[in-house]
């Protein structure tokens, strides 16, 4: 096993990986930027450098950076986290050539299923159906006009180099073609340091669902059951769960092969991820998937199938990394009950998710029964402009689907977020939603469901109350009234008083 | 001071969310510890009224028993605004009436007449896709900022003409910086 | 299913309650002593009422104020948790007398194991050991000299009514009995308003196991598997596991089966668990078993046997009050992985264990994959000095139990807790102590390896760098010295600026 | 300001903890934003030395970067008390020499001459174990104090004559409280 390893990332991932180092016994190093300075992975490693500007360009993105901070912290591992460097080759590259071991699989597959579109080729050649695009990334508006019209509209522009929803635009006709491909473009060439953009045929309501695998340096190769994904809002998950409420053992068997014939092709080691559409549209049928990418990285919504598993993805990857081997196969592997994940970021459900990054100003964590809060914050945290608005990962396990929906509407009524808008008041919404509970998942559900428009009528009332509520802090604080300030009064002397005759 | 009736220390304030503002009437209960709160808002729809009493204060959280329910909140008040969370929800409550008509949002005012369209974050502007003169149609994306990594396209919140930009490209903004004027 | 249930209780067990109520979409109602308004349990609930004055007998054991409470929040069921009422047959009756839901065991039941003297008779009847003892409770110091020396010192005074330890003392030899009776005594009926004590053989290095029961009303009982409570401070439970490192398939099954046939004995439904203490003296030999007693509530230690077996046990004694069958038999009942129970308590586990109530200044809770921290407490919460001084609960779960210990370890580093002295410091010391590690466990476990002793030389460098942030901090307040005054000064300022910047 | 050498701004200060006094000096590192501690202690161990800065500050959180690596505690300060909270173990750290002696546990001072056994926790006395003018023995139980439901034996620090209870049957005692002499 290894001594230290580098934690490559920051956010909730950064402090999965140092929760991971410390359940190995290995010793967590951090690196951060300058908003990052505070950040609470930083809090909870056992050493900390700083790696430049709060620009993911002059810190997260820096591989030098990242490999002097490793030598000079005494690393012999790096973990890239998910973002950022996680499917660089050249990262991969850069820490072999350091002596380095890069917590991932080997460079052929990194740079194989890191271009989507060679991705593409390669997974129809060992039979796995893919969703109908362009076999390379379009150079000009002309030659995605032509593509476009081959393939039919709508179509999906996607970064070459991308994932996690970044550089993806839906175009539903020709005259919005080229200010997609310059937006997400853009985005792509912001987002992964490469321009290239290609397109696909845009499925109607399709099902998000994916496979995780697990490969080991000894040929040691298993899946570890669906989750789906497909509650998305701008093309990126929002709600992930395990098992998906669409598949059946059979289909499970089914896709889990069409997973280990994708991962062997690229002759995968480490976590990884194969992902697929699922066209549900079909009444009794069985539901036909294509190969959509494979992530060659641990995934953001990696801990529904820990709890349903029971196997640690983040130490697994570490072991494996390490050269140790799987400690069990195929057939060990059992699922149990059902598990739940809402992503909670700092952006407006009501208002087209628009980011709100700001101070945490109050921060009470949801805890209890079935419930896991991985988190990146904490009270008196400012969430940084720079990066991804994501606070936490709410997640909950429960004895079959319902159970885990009851416990995370629980958790949702217990998390309390002061200073930065988030999307709690959308999952209070949706995990009522008989749509959801039923299971009738698409791509398009939150848009169909109107769930993110504006506060109803019945919101009026809590807006009425929450004046209230500032006006008895205003009476409180002004001593106006004097029985409501003396109530006040007790209340908080009673606290200092207690702190006085214990403490002081 | 048996036979002598009691004054009631009646409270008025003046609150605003959004374009709604609020008034408030506080009074002190029959049953001691209660207060009795009156809320009523300029947009016609009916008066609330709560019985209720603080039970727990500690940092930001307040504890209240409300007409018989628990409320456990965030609070943070600096005097002149009040940041509430209850039940997932923050609400962003000016004190007085002297609100700036900037939506709760922070994204625009809704007044008729030259309209500035404002940064609702801190971001990067990227793109400006108009020329000043040009005609926009409400919901048409006018500027471009990115911020947390995302490419975010800014909306003309009604019809009318472009007058100008107030930022450039690259340039930096902060939350609630005019962007451009839609006359 | 119940409309709303009165939570009769307080403290961690009473936020379980309401977070089990949540997840059965049933209105949890709370009720406060005078010292518990600003509790926890109080905030999560959706109705609260004050029932008296801060000592428990004048609030938490009064029957008349809860029933009271219970009608006024409209509840059709009463949950007594652990401890105060929940073994208390007048309790259960006056409960049943005004048309509630007593959620627990049966009247007979309950009176029959509440005695533990009667229990003790009922259980040989059926078969299975009891450890010797006095066959009534003591009257008199002559009548328990007389006992004493028929059963041989060492022996165990113990509160007829008791569990949990209080009313709990250990007699060397005949000097000190009357003493310990009169303490004991004293604690018995300040615990549960009756001073009646009896007296068992106390078996040297023993080992507490313990397993849990449920049955439902319609004949449905099953057992849980084991959990292993050996860790103990004062006879009471400190660290519980399940499953037992002792325990294998067969005796797992042999346990099980004493256990179900005690509870059959008692007519039993409810949650319940039958604790026995295990001789394990012996090397190769199969270790024998004594019936300790019945508890016929909900354990403190539940959370590990739900971690393992994916049950909610607090919802299943609810739903079994209802009326529901369990959904399951005993051939569904799995057990997977290990899970580790942590008791944080208000004690200087460096001082025995001497209470330290007071303000919780400071508190950052642990969390991540296979941590579970069942808390009654919130930063800025003042523990009362009235009650029984538990913090949280801090449980893990993993794939074995060098896992789940690894896991427990990573949160106790995350585990902060400012203003009263805990028992965190010795859990650090424990998870990593041989010993345990291997499982080798009695309840002397804690003296035997002198894990209670005053801090070591270790600990002095732990408190000049305590010093010396103490010294920066007064520095940084005062500002003698620029470049610090300076550095923190950006720190804060930084902090402030950006509230200010996005909020005021 | 070339050539011109820059004074170390060197702090010193004196703390107590139970009965340990330290000495500490403080003075800016080379590098820029550290400082280097000095840790001195009148029991005889070796002084430590600590190259250290504070990375966060946050409520009662401090993050600093100690000897290269991070430190996360809490802390509470008034100006003449400093509780630390590191690695799950509190320090009772009272600024200046002027401590009374009293050990961080709040427990008994161990000086020579008359002892008096304060309360180590608020509590209610349910029993006295002597009579005035008995002998007892180092850890042999004098007063029996019920807290949290457990009745708590305190015992003796040293041996002696128990020269007189200072508090009675039935009544409450705070923290500090002194509770019996002990000569």
């Amino acid at each position: 096993m290894f001594r230290r390893i580098l934690v490559a990332n920051r956010g909730e991932i950064a402090v999965r990986l140092v929760r991971a180092c410390r359940d190995l016994g290995v010793s967590p190093v951090a690196v951060y930027s300058t908003a990052d300075r505070e950040a609470l992975h930083v809090r909870l490693a056992d050493r900390a450098f700083h790696i430049g500007d709060s620009a993911a360009t002059d810190s997260y993105l820096k591989i030098d950076r990242l490999i002097d901070a490793a030598r000079k912290g005494g690393c012999d591992a790096i973990h890239p986290g998910y973002g950022f460097l996680a499917e660089n080759a050249e990262f991969a590259g850069a820490c072999d050539g350091a002596g380095l071991v890069f917590i991932g699989p080997g460079p052929e597959a990194m740079e194989l299923m890191g271009n989507k579109v060679a991705a593409r080729r390669a997974v129809s050649r060992v039979g796995v159906p893919t969703v109908p695009g362009s076999e390379q990334p379009v150079e000009s508006t002309d030659q995605a006009l032509d593509a476009a019209r081959r393939i039919g509209f709508p179509v999906l522009v996607k970064a070459s180099a991308g994932g996690g929803g970044k550089g993806m635009r839906v175009v539903d006709g020709e005259s919005a073609l080229a200010e997609a491909l310059s937006i997400a473009s853009a985005e792509a060439a912001s987002a992964f340091a490469d321009p290239a953009v290609y397109l696909e045929k845009y499925l109607e309501r399709p099902r998000h669902i994916e496979v995780q695998v697990l490969g080991d340096a000894h040929n040691n190769l298993v899946h570890l059951g669906e989750r789906e994904c497909s509650i998305q809002r701008r093309h990126q998950k929002l709600v992930e769960e395990c098992p998906s409420p669409l598949v059946d053992a059979r289909l499970r068997a089914e896709l889990g092969e069409a997973a280990l014939a994708v991962a062997r092709a690229a002759g995968y080691r480490n976590a990884g991820t194969v992902e697929f559409l699922v066209d549900s549209a079909g009444g009794g049928e069985t539901p036909r998937y294509y190969f959509l990418e494979m992530n060659t990285r641990l995934q953001v919504e990696h801990p529904v199938t820990e709890l349903v598993t029971g196997l640690d993805l983040a130490c697994w990857q570490i072991r494996i990394a390490a050269g140790e081997r799987l400690s069990f196969d195929q057939a060990d592997v059992e699922w149990r009950g059902s598990a739940i994940e809402c992503r909670v970021y700092a952006e407006d459900p009501n208002l087209g998710f628009l980011p709100s990054p700001g101070p945490i100003c109050g921060l009470i964590e949801p805890s209890g029964p079935g419930v896991r809060n991985d988190s990146g914050v904490y009270e008196g945290f400012v969430i940084p402009v720079e990066y991804d608005p994501l606070i936490s990962k709410t997640i909950a396990h429960g004895r079959d689907r319902l159970e885990a929906i009851s416990r995370l509407h629980r958790a949702f009524g217990e998390y309390r977020i002061l200073g930065v808008k988030t999307t709690i008041p959308l999952f209070l919404r949706l995990l009522v939603h008989p749509a959801f509970r039923e299971g009738r998942l698409h791509t398009g559900f939150l848009a169909e469901h109107a769930l993110t428009e504006s506060p109803d009528q019945g919101d009026r009332q809590g807006e009425a109350l929450a004046v209230a509520v500032a006006a008895l802090e205003e009476l409180n604080g002004r001593g106006t009234a004097a029985d409501a300030r003396n109530s006040v009064r007790r209340n908080r002397s009673a606290w200092k008083e207690s702190a006085r005759r214990h403490w002081l | 001071m048996e036979g002598v009736g009691t004054e009631a220390l009646v409270v008025r304030e003046t609150f605003t969310v959004g374009l709604r503002r609020y008034s408030i009437e506080i009074q002190p209960d029959r049953e001691p510890g209660f207060q009795l709160i009156r809320v009523e808002s300029d947009d016609g729809l009916p008066s609330v009224e709560f019985k209720a009493r603080l039970l727990a204060s500690s940092g930001h959280a307040r504890t209240l028993e409300v007409d018989g329910q628990i409320e456990d909140l965030l609070l943070l008040a600096d005097g002149r605004r009040t940041l509430v969370e209850r039940a997932g929800s923050t609400y962003d409550i000016q004190n007085g009436s002297s609100g700036d008509k900037l939506r709760a949002t922070g994204h625009w005012s809704e007044d008729q007449g030259p309209v500035f369209i404002k940064a609702h974050m801190p971001g990067k502007i990227v793109r400006l896709m108009h020329k000043p003169g040009e005609e926009v149609a409400a919901g048409e994306g006018v500027i471009v900022i990115e911020a947390m990594k995302m490419q975010n396209e800014i909306k003309a919140p009604k019809s009318g003409i472009l007058v100008k930009y107030l930022a450039k490209v690259g340039s930096n903004v902060n939350a609630g910086d005019p962007l451009c004027e839609v006359e």
